[in-house]
C-alpha cells in the first residue's frame, strides 16, 4: 500500500535477539554466574554448590510464575506465599497425621492450591472487589489457616520417598530444578498456544476489546487465579520434597519475591503481557546473590544494600540501553 | 492496574466527586440529568460499614467504648496507619507504588533520632530532618523512575532493599545496636498523652491522643494538595494519562519526582509518629507498613491505576481495618481464628459496600 | 509539647489497690506464635488451679509486631485482665508499653526477654540469659568440636537487642579459646521462616561445609534447618539447637544435633504468674524492675531423658528465691 | 440479512442517549445512519452488537426476535462490526487479533498456521500489505483501523455494522473499502454505514435512516430522495446556513509566527523548511503515514531534530517539551488520536479543559473550583459540547465531544501559535462547519495555524498556502485558491512526485 510502511525487519535474527526484553537479564545473569565462577575460584561449579543453587531456584521460579499469571490480567494475587505454605502444611498433615501416601497427599496439596485459587477468583468475580483487596483478605484467612494446621510447630519426617525425590539428580540437575523447568515451559506453552491462554492474555491487553470478540473475561479472571492457586500447590509440593521438613512460617519469605521476579523479568503490572522466560532468569540473579552471600560471608545488611544497588543499576542499563536502540531506529 | 476488576465499578471516585453547587449544564442533551443522592457516594458507603461494625462490636463487647483502654489506643493507631495510607497514596495518584514506605520511615526515624543524640536538637527539629531525609528518598525514586521509566516498582523494591541494609548498618554503626538509648524531651508525651491529661485549671481536654492532630495535619495537607492545588491536580492528571500530560504542557518528570517525595515525606512522618507511640527511633519502626499502606487507601476506593485518590476513604480504609482489629482482639480470638476472621469481616464488609453500589448503579440507570 | 496556661496533670503514682487471688487476672502474651511459647499455655492453666486465680489467658496474637502487641495488650486489659505476663517484641521499645501499663496500675512483667538497656519498667523480667545461653551453646558446640576449629553462628533478626546480646555471648566462648576455634561467620535475620533459613544453610554448606567443624544455632528456624542439612550432607559438622521442640529431641536422640540449649519457659509463664499474684495482693518487689534468669541448660544425648527433672527444680527454686528474696509482702 | 430494531431506549446517567430509536434493514443493502455528535449513533451500534443491553425496543433478524446478551451472540448471528473506537489487543499479532473472536484451533492448542493464512486472506481483501506477525501496539492509527476493518470482514457476517470506518483513512483506502461494500450487497449482505463524510454516503448507501436526539427522524427512506441539505437540515433539525469563509489577507512580509528551515529529526524527515505567519493557516496535507504527525512531535520537542533550525517569531527556539512550548513560546499542539493524547478519559470535562490553564488561575499553587468552571463553561458553550455537565467524564462522551473537549484545551490555552492534526476525523457536519469556522475565526484574530489533515475539503477550506509531505520529506508547496478541483488536482500531482522533482 502507502509507500511510507515499510518496517525495516532487514536487520534479522541478531538484532532481534539483542532488541529482546530477555537480552538484559540474559547478560546479567552469564556475567554474574561466570563472575561468582571465576570469584569462587571453581566453587560455584562443583557438584554440592551447584545443587544447592539449583535445587534452591525451583520454588522462586514457580512462585513466581504463579504471581505472573494472575498479572497477566493486569491483577495481583496477595495470597500466592501463605497459599504455599498452608498447602505444604495439610499435604505434611495428610501424610503424617492421616497416614495417607505420599502421592495421593501431595495430588490433594496441588488441588488444594487450585481450589484456592479459584475462590479468589469467584471471589473478585462475583464481589467486583479489586483483586488486591480480595487475595489480601483471603491472604489472612489463609494465613489462620496455614497456622491451624499444627500450630507453631514443625512437621518432620513425613514422606522419605519424597524428600528423596528433593535430593535427587537427573542429567546432572536436580530434579527439583527440572521439575520447576518443565512447570515453566508449560506455563509459557499454555500462553503462548493455547486459545484459554490467549484469551486469558487479551483479557489482560484490552479486556473490552476481548469482550468484543466473545471472550468472556470473567472466566479468565477466574481461570488466572486458579492456574495461580495451583501453581502456588506445585511450590509447594516442592517445598515438601525439597526441605524435609515444614511449619507455618514456609511462605512468607515468598509474597515480595513473588512480584520481584515477574516484574524484574519484565512483566507490566496493568496486564496483558507475560514473560516466563524472563521471570525465570530474576529468580536466577536473585539467587546468584543468595549464594555469593555465602561464599563470600557477606553480611545480610550489604547483601541488601547490594542487592539493591544492582537491580537499581540493572533497571538503569535496561533502559539505556532501550534508549539506545529506540533512538538508532 | 486492576483493569478487569474495575470493569463493573462505578466512574472512580475523584478528589472531587464532591465538588459543591450544581453546575451550569449549557448543552442540555435529552434525557433529565440526575444528581448522586447521598447515598451513592462511595465514602457513605464506607462510613456505613465502619458504623455497623463499631455497633456490632459494642454489641458484642461493650468495653469497646471503653475511653482508656480502647478508644484513646484505638485513635492512636487509626492516626499512624491513616498517614501511612496517605504515604503510599501519593504514588497511587500516579498510578505508581511506593515498596520502600517502611524503610524510608525507618531510615527517617535514624535520621530524626541521630541529629539528637548528636546535636540534642528538640523535637521539632528532629521531626523536620526525618521529613527532609524522607522527602529526598522519595524524590531520589521519583527521579529514577520519571528519568528511565522503569516501573516504580520495581525501583522502590530495590531502593527498599539497600534501605533495609543501610538501616542495620547505620544503627550497628551509631547505636548500640538497634535503638538510640536516649530520645527528645516531649517524645513520650506526645506518644503516650492524651489532650486530656492537659488541663487549664479545671478544664481538661477530650480524651483524643496527641498523635491525632498530627494525623489532621497530614489528612489536610494531602488533602489540600490533589484537592486544590495546581501541582497535585497536574500528578493525578499525569497519572490518568502520563502521555496525553506531557502533550498538555504538564512537567511529568517534575511531577513524578513531586510526588514521590510528597510520599517520602509521608512515609517519615508515619515513621515519626509509630516511633513516638511506641517510645523510641528505632531500626524497627515502619517494619510493618506495607500492607497497611495500600489497604487503607485502596479500601477507600482510591485505584491501583492512578489518576484519582480519595484522601477521606483512606481516612475511612484505616478507621476500618483498625475496628476489626481492635474489635477482633476484643473478642479474644486465638491467632487462627483472628486471622480467619480479619479476612471474613473484610471482605462481608466490603461486599455490603458493593451492594450499595450495585444499587447505586441501577438506581443512576433508571433515574 | 505544653501550651501556655496549660498544665499537665500530674500522674498520680497512688499505691495499686489489694485484690484477692481470685480477683487476679493474668495475660500471658508472646511476642507472636512460636514454638518457644507453646509451654506458657500449660503452665499458665496448672498456675490458675495452684493458686486460685480468677484467670490465665494465653494470647498470641502479636504477629511480632510492637503496636499490634500494644493493641493486643489493651484490648486485653479491656476485656478485664489486670496483670501481664509480657514477651516484647521489641527489647528496645517495650519500656514504653510496660510504662503505660503501670500507670494505668496493671502489674506488669517482662517474661522471657528482658527490655534493652539498663532500665527495666516492669515490675520484673524473668527470663533467659541470653546472653549466657548463647555463651552455653558456644561453648557446648566448642566442646563437641574437640576445642577448635571452624564455627558459624546462625542467629535472628539483627535489628533485635537479644540478637545483640546472643552475638555477644558466642563471641565470649569464642574468644576464650584463644583462637583456637575461629567464629567464621554470624549469619542473622535468617529466622523469619523455614525455608529462608533452610536456603542459607543450604548455601553455607556448599560454600563451606568441609572446613567448618561447628554450627551454633540461637535461633528455631536455623536449628531445625542445619540439624537436617548436616544430617543429609553426611559432614562431620556438630551442630548446636535451641529449645526443646519435638523435632529437636528427635535430632539430639539420632544425633544429627550435638546438643540444645533449653531454656525454661514453663518456669517463666508458671512463676511470672505467681510473682504477679503476688504483686496484686500486696506485696511489692523489694528491687522494682530486677532482672531474674530462668535458667538454660545444655541438653545431649546422655541427658535428653532427665533435663526436665533439673528444670523442674529450677522452677522451684525460682519460686521459693521470689518468697524469700525478691518479694516484700505484709504479714496477713 | 433482514434487520429490524423498533423503539430502542438506552439510558446513561444523566444522558438518554437513545430514546425510541427504530432502524429497518434491507437486504442487500447500504444503509447510511447518520446523525449529529451525540445522537446516537454509535450507540445503537452497540446495542446492535450486543455491548449494551436496550432498556427497551426490540430488535429482530429476518423476522426473528433477538435478544442479544453479550457481544459473542451478536457475532454469531453473523453480525461483524467495525467499532468507532479502536479495539484492539496492543501486545497480539495482526493476525490474532483479526482472528481472535474463534482462533482455530485443536484440542485447545492454537493452529498458528491456519491463524495467520485467514488473517492474510482478510488483508488480501483490503489489499494490506501488512507482515501479519507485527504485534498490533507498533501500527499506525491508519493501519491499526484497517486491521479492524479486516477483523470485522473474517467474521462471515450477514450484516456489517461500519461505525466511522474511514475517519483516519485516506480517499484511496476508503475507496477499496467500499468497492468491497459493494461487492458484498451483491451477494445478499447488508452493510450499515455510520459516516460524518457525507459525500462517501452519497457515493455507497441506498437508504438512510437520520438519527436526532435518540429518535429516528427519517427512517429507512432511499437516499436519493435527499440532498446533502436536506440530510444536514434534519440531522440539525433546521435549516443551517451554509458556511462561506472569507479569506484572509496576510501581510507578504510579515515575520513568519513560526518557521521551519531546512529540518531534519531522528525519525527521518529530510530539510523541511516551512513558515507560517501570524493569522494565516497552512496546510499540511499527505497521505497517512507521510511523517506529518511526527513532525509536528519533533518541533515540540517529543522527537530530536537533529539538523536545521526552527524560528518562532523571527528567533531561533529551542523547544525541548511541549511544556516550555506552550509557557515560553506560546505553542499549543492538539494530538490526532485523542484517546491516547489528548483526552484524560477518567477525568472530568473541566479538568480535560482546564489542564492548560491551570497555571494562570492558581493563586499560591491553589486552584479554586470557581475560576475553572467558568472559563470551562465558556468553552463548553463556544464548541457546543455536549455533557450531562462539565463534571461528566471525558471518556463517557461521544467521540465528537471529545474531539471538542481535546481542541478546548488549546483555545483555553490562548496560544500564538496552533499545531492541530486531524481536528475534524469523527465530527458531525455541522460541528465541523463549526469548528472551521473556529479555526478560521482564531487566525483572524492574528494566531498562526499549521493544520495536519488527510481530509483534502478541509484543507482546501480553511488554509491559505497548502505543503504536501510524502514519505519524510516536503513534496512542494502551493498557494490555495480555494478551487477544490484545481486544488486537489495540484495536491495529487505534487504527492505522485518524486521529491527532487518537486520544486
Ligand atoms: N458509556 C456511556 N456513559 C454515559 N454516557 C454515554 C456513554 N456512551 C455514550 N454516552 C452518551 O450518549 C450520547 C450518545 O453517544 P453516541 O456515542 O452514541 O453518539 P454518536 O452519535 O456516536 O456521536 P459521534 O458522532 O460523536 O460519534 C452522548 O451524549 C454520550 O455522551
Ligand atoms: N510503531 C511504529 N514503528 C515503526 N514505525 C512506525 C510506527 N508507527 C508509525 N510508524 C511510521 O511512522 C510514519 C508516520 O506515521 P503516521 O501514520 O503517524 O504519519 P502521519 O503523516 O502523521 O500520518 P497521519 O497523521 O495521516 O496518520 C510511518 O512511516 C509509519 O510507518
Ligand atoms: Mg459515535
Ligand atoms: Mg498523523
Amino acid at each position: 500500500m502507502t509507500a511510507a510502511v515499510a518496517p525495516s525487519r532487514a536487520g534479522g535474527g541478531a538484532r532481534r535477539i539483542v532488541r529482546a526484553p530477555e537480552f538484559t537479564l540474559v547478560c546479567l545473569a552469564l556475567t554474574g554466574f561466570v563472575a561468582l565462577s571465576i570469584a569462587t575460584h571453581g566453587n560455584l561449579l562443583q557438584g554440592g554448590t551447584l545443587g544447592a543453587f539449583f535445587r534452591f531456584l525451583a520454588v522462586p521460579i514457580v512462585i513466581g510464575l504463579s504471581q505472573m499469571v494472575v498479572l497477566a490480567i493486569g491483577q495481583m494475587n496477595l495470597s500466592v506465599g501463605v497459599l504455599t505454605g498452608f498447602c505444604a502444611m495439610a499435604g505434611a498433615w495428610l501424610m503424617i497425621a492421616q497416614g495417607w501416601p505420599a502421592p495421593v497427599a501431595v495430588t490433594a496439596s496441588l488441588l488444594l492450591g487450585a481450589v484456592v485459587g479459584a475462590v479468589n477468583g469467584l471471589l473478585v468475580v462475583l464481589t467486583r472487589i479489586n483483586a488486591f483487596i480480595v487475595t489480601l483478605a483471603t491472604m489472612t484467612i489463609v494465613d489462620g489457616l496455614r497456622y491451624g494446621v499444627h500450630g507453631p510447630d514443625t512437621f518432620q519426617g513425613y514422606s522419605p520417598g519424597l524428600v528423596d525425590l528433593g535430593r535427587a539428580a537427573a542429567l546432572g540437575l536436580p530434579v527439583i530444578f527440572l521439575i520447576a523447568v518443565v512447570v515453566a515451559v508449560a506455563v509459557g506453552l499454555f500462553f503462548a498456544r493455547t486459545v484459554a491462554g490467549r484469551h486469558l492474555l487479551a483479557s489482560g491487553g484490552n479486556p473490552f476489546s476481548a469482550r468484543l470478540s466473545g471472550v468472556s473475561n470473567d472466566r479468565s479472571i477466574v481461570l488466572a487465579h486458579t492456574i495461580s492457586g495451583l501453581l502456588a500447590g506445585v511450590a509447594a509440593v516442592l517445598t515438601l520434597a525439597l526441605s524435609g521438613s515444614v511449619n507455618a512460617s514456609v511462605g512468607d519469605d515468598l509474597l515480595l519475591r513473588s512480584f520481584a521476579a515477574p516484574i524484574i523479568g519484565g512483566v507490566a503490572l496493568a496486564g496483558g503481557v507475560v514473560a516466563v522466560f524472563g521471570t525465570c532468569l530474576a529468580a536466577f540473579l536473585v539467587r546468584l546473590v543468595d549464594v555469593a552471600q555465602a561464599q563470600f560471608n557477606l553480611g545480610q545488611s550489604w547483601v541488601d544494600l547490594i542487592v539493591g544497588a544492582v537491580v537499581l543499576g540493572a533497571v538503569l542499563v535496561g533502559a539505556v540501553r532501550q534508549k539506545l536502540t529506540r533512538s538508532r531506529k | 492496574m486492576n483493569r478487569l476488576g474495575r470493569a463493573g465499578n462505578a466512574p472512580p471516585p475523584s478528589s472531587d466527586a464532591q465538588a459543591s453547587g450544581p453546575a451550569p449544564d449549557p448543552a442540555p442533551p435529552a434525557g433529565r440529568v440526575g444528581r448522586m443522592p447521598v447515598w451513592a457516594n462511595p465514602r457513605i458507603g464506607l462510613l456505613a460499614v465502619l458504623v455497623v461494625l463499631i455497633v456490632l462490636f459494642t454489641s458484642l463487647r461493650p468495653t469497646f467504648l471503653d475511653t482508656r483502654l480502647t478508644l484513646v489506643p484505638l485513635q492512636s493507631d487509626v492516626s499512624v496507619y491513616l498517614v501511612v495510607g496517605l504515604s503510599q497514596l501519593a504514588v497511587l495518584s500516579l498510578g505508581h507504588m511506593n515498596m520502600a514506605v517502611p524503610r524510608i520511615a525507618a531510615i527517617s526515624a535514624f535520621a530524626a533520632g541521630l541529629l539528637y543524640d548528636k546535636t540534642g536538637a528538640p523535637l521539632p527539629l528532629d521531626l523536620l530532618a526525618g521529613l527532609a531525609t524522607g522527602a529526598a528518598l522519595g524524590a531520589l525514586a521519583g527521579l529514577v523512575i520519571a528519568r528511565t521509566g522503569v516501573n516504580s516498582f520495581v525501583v522502590t523494591l530495590a531502593m527498599d532493599f539497600a534501605l533495609v541494609g543501610l538501616v542495620s548498618l547505620l544503627y550497628s554503626h551509631f547505636t548500640q545496636g538497634v535503638a538510640f538509648a536516649r530520645q527528645p524531651a516531649g517524645m513520650a508525651s506526645l506518644g503516650a498523652d492524651t489532650m486530656a491529661d492537659y488541663c487549664t485549671g479545671d478544664v481538661c481536654g477530650p480524651p483524643i491522643p496527641l498523635l491525632v492532630p498530627f494525623a489532621v495535619v497530614a489528612l489536610l495537607v494531602v488533602g489540600l494538595v490533589f484537592r486544590w492545588s495546581r501541582i497535585g491536580r497536574e500528578i493525578l492528571m499525569t497519572g490518568s494519562n502520563q502521555k496525553a500530560a506531557e502533550l498538555s504542557g504538564i512537567p511529568v518528570q517534575a511531577r513524578i519526582i513531586q510526588a514521590h517525595a510528597l510520599s517520602g515525606a509521608l512515609a517519615a512522618f508515619a515513621g515519626f509518629l509509630l516511633a513516638a507511640e511506641n517510645g523510641a527511633f528505632s531500626a524497627s519502626v515502619g517494619g510493618q507498613f506495607l500492607l497497611p499502606s495500600f489497604l487503607a487507601p485502596v479500601l477507600g476506593g482510591t485505584l491501583l491505576a492512578g489518576g484519582a485518590v480519595s484522601v477521606l476513604g483512606t481516612l475511612l480504609g484505616a478507621g476500618i481495618t483498625q475496628v476489626i482489629y481492635k474489635g477482633l482482639n476484643l473478642l479474644q480470638f486465638q491467632i487462627n481464628q483472628l486471622q480467619l476472621y480479619i479476612g471474613l469481616v473484610l471482605l462481608a464488609a466490603l461486599s455490603l459496600d458493593r451492594a450499595r453500589h450495585v444499587l447505586a448503579e441501577r438506581r443512576g440507570v433508571r433515574a | 509539647v505544653s501550651v501556655t496556661g496549660c498544665s499537665k496533670k500530674s500522674d498520680a503514682t497512688a499505691s495499686s489497690t489489694t485484690m484477692k487471688p481470685a480477683q487476679v487476672k493474668v495475660a500471658l502474651v508472646p511476642g507472636g506464635s512460636h514454638p518457644y511459647f507453646q509451654p506458657w499455655k500449660t503452665a499458665g492453666t496448672r498456675a490458675k488451679t495452684d493458686f486460685g486465680l480468677g484467670d490465665v489467658t494465653f494470647n498470641e496474637n502479636s504477629g511480632w509486631d510492637q503496636t499490634k502487641q500494644n493493641n493486643v495488650l489493651t484490648s486485653l486489659a479491656a476485656q478485664g485482665y489486670n496483670t501481664f505476663g509480657v514477651f516484647g517484641v521489641a527489647p528496645e521499645n517495650i519500656n514504653t508499653t510496660f510504662g503505660s501499663l503501670k500507670r494505668q496500675r496493671f502489674h506488669v512483667a517482662s517474661l522471657g526477654s528482658c527490655p534493652a538497656g539498663s532500665a527495666d519498667d516492669a515490675d520484673f523480667c524473668l527470663a533467659t540469659d541470653v546472653q549466657q545461653a548463647a555463651y552455653k551453646a558456644a561453648q557446648a558446640a566448642i566442646n563437641a568440636m574437640g576445642g577448635k576449629g571452624n564455627l558459624v553462628h546462625l542467629t535472628g533478626n539483627k535489628t533485635d537487642s537479644n540478637t545483640q546480646r546472643r552475638m555477644a555471648g558466642v563471641q565470649q566462648a569464642v574468644a576464650e579459646t584463644h583462637g583456637q576455634v575461629k567464629l567464621v561467620e554470624t549469619r542473622t535475620d535468617i529466622d523469619t521462616d523455614l525455608q529462608t533459613a533452610q536456603k542459607a544453610v543450604a548455601d553455607l554448606i556448599a560454600a563451606k561445609g568441609t572446613q567448618l567443624s561447628g554450627i551454633v544455632n540461637t535461633a528455631y528456624n536455623p536449628a531445625v534447618a542445619s540439624a537436617a542439612a548436616v544430617k543429609h550432607a553426611h559432614l562431620p559438622i556438630k551442630v548446636v539447637a535451641i529449645d526443646d521442640d519435638p523435632t529437636v529431641l528427635a535430632d539430639i536422640r539420632d544425633g544429627s544435633v550435638a546438643a540444645t540449649v533449653v531454656q525454661n519457659p514453663v518456669g517463666q509463664a508458671y512463676v511470672g504468674s505467681y510473682a504477679l499474684m503476688k504483686l496484686s495482693t500486696g506485696c511489692t518487689m523489694k528491687q522494682p524492675g530486677l532482672t531474674i534468669d530462668s535458667g538454660s541448660f545444655v541438653v545431649d544425648k546422655k541427658n535428653a531423658g532427665s533435663y526436665d527433672t533439673q528444670r523442674q527444680a529450677t522452677t522451684k527454686t525460682l519460686k521459693s528465691d521470689f518468697d524469700a528474696k525478691y518479694l516484700n509482702c505484709r504479714a496477713k | 440479512m433482514k434487520l429490524s430494531a423498533q423503539g430502542l431506549v438506552k439510558v446513561f446517567p444523566g444522558v438518554r442517549a437513545l430514546d425510541g430509536a427504530t432502524l429497518e434493514v434491507r437486504p442487500g443493502s447500504v444503509h447510511a445512519l447518520l446523525g449529529e455528535n451525540g445522537a446516537g449513533k454509535s450507540t445503537l451500534v452497540k446495542i446492535l452488537t450486543g455491548v449494551y443491553r436496550p432498556d427497551d425496543g426490540h430488535i429482530s433478524i429476518d423476522g426473528a426476535d433477538v435478544a442479544f446478551t453479550g457481544p459473542l451472540d451478536a457475532l454469531r448471528a453473523g453480525i461483524g462490526v467495525v467499532h468507532q473506537e479502536r479495539n484492539l489487543v496492543p501486545a497480539f499479532t495482526v493476525a490474532e487479533n483479526i482472528m481472535l473472536h474463534r482462533l482455530p484451533n485443536r484440542l485447545g492448542l492454537v493452529r498458528r498456521r491456519r491463524i495467520r493464512a485467514e488473517a492474510r486472506r482478510c488483508l488480501d481483501l483490503l489489499d494490506l500489505d501488512l507482515d501479519p506477525d507485527t504485534p498490533v501496539g507498533e501500527l499506525s492509527v491508519a493501519q491499526a483501523q484497517l486491521v479492524e476493518i479486516a477483523k470485522a470482514l473474517s467474521v462471515d457476517s450477514r450484516l456489517l455494522l461500519l461505525d466511522e470506518p474511514t475517519a483516519s483513512l485516506t480517499g484511496d483506502e476508503a475507496d477499496r473499502l467500499y468497492a468491497i461494500v459493494r461487492t458484498l450487497t451483491t451477494t445478499g449482505h447488508s452493510v450499515v454505514l455510520v459516516s460524518h463524510k457525507l459525500e462517501e454516503v452519497f457515493a455507497v448507501a441506498d437508504t438512510v435512516t437520520v438519527l436526532r436526539d435518540g429518535r429516528s427522524v427519517a427512517e429507512a427512506r432511499p437516499l436519493a430522495d435527499y440532498t446533502r441539505d436536506t440530510i444536514v437540515d434534519l440531522m440539525v433539525g433546521r435549516a443551517h446556513a451554509a458556511l462561506t469563509l472569507g479569506t484572509r489577507r496576510v501581510a507578504p512580509d510579515a515575520t513568519p509566527a513560526l518557521e521551519l528551515r531546512g529540518v531534519s529529526t531522528d525519525r527521518g524527515h529530510r530539510d523541511i523548511s516551512l513558515a507560517v505567519a501570524p493569522g494565516e493557516i497552512l496546510g499540511l496535507y499527505g497521505l497517512v503515514g507521510a511523517g506529518r504527525t511526527e513532525l509536528a512531535k519533533a518541533l515540540l520537542g517529543l522527537d530530536r531534530i537533529t539538523s536545521g533550525e526552527v524560528r518562532v517569531k523571527g528567533a531561533p527556539a529551542r523547544i525541548r517539551s511541549v511544556g516550555e512550548a506552550l509557557r515560553r513560546y506560546r505553542v499549543g499542539y492538539v494530538p490526532e488520536n485523542r484517546k491516547e493524547e489528548g483526552l484524560f478519559l477518567e477525568q472530568t470535562i473541566a479538568r480535560n479543559v482546564g489542564v492548560t490553564v491551570w497555571r494562570r488561575l492558581a493563586r499560591l499553587g491553589l486552584l479554586r473550583d470557581r475560576a475553572e468552571r467558568d472559563l470551562v463553561a465558556e468553552y463548553v458553550d463556544k464548541l457546543g459540547i455536549r455533557a450531562a455537565s462539565p463534571r461528566q467524564l471525558a471518556g463517557r462522551l461521544s467521540g465528537g465531544n471529545q474531539q471538542k473537549v481535546s481542541l478546548a484545551k488549546w483555545l483555553a490555552a490562548d496560544c500564538d501559535i496552533l499545531v492541530i492534526d486531524e481536528p475534524t476525523v469523527g465530527i458531525d457536519v455541522r460541528t465541523k462547519a463549526a469548528f472551521h469556522e473556529l479555526i478560521a475565526g482564531l487566525a483572524e484574530e492574528g494566531m498562526a495555524i499549521l493544520l495536519i489533515s488527510s481530509d483534502l475539503p478541509e484543507v482546501v477550506t480553511l488554509a491559505d498556502r497548502i505543503a504536501v509531505i510524502g514519505d519524510f520529506a516536503l513534496r512542494g508547496e502551493l498557494v490555495n485558491d480555494h478551487d477544490y478541483d484545481r486544488m486537489s488536482q495540484a495536491v495529487i500531482r505534487l504527492i505522485h512526485a518524486t521529491p527532487k522533482a518537486a520544486a
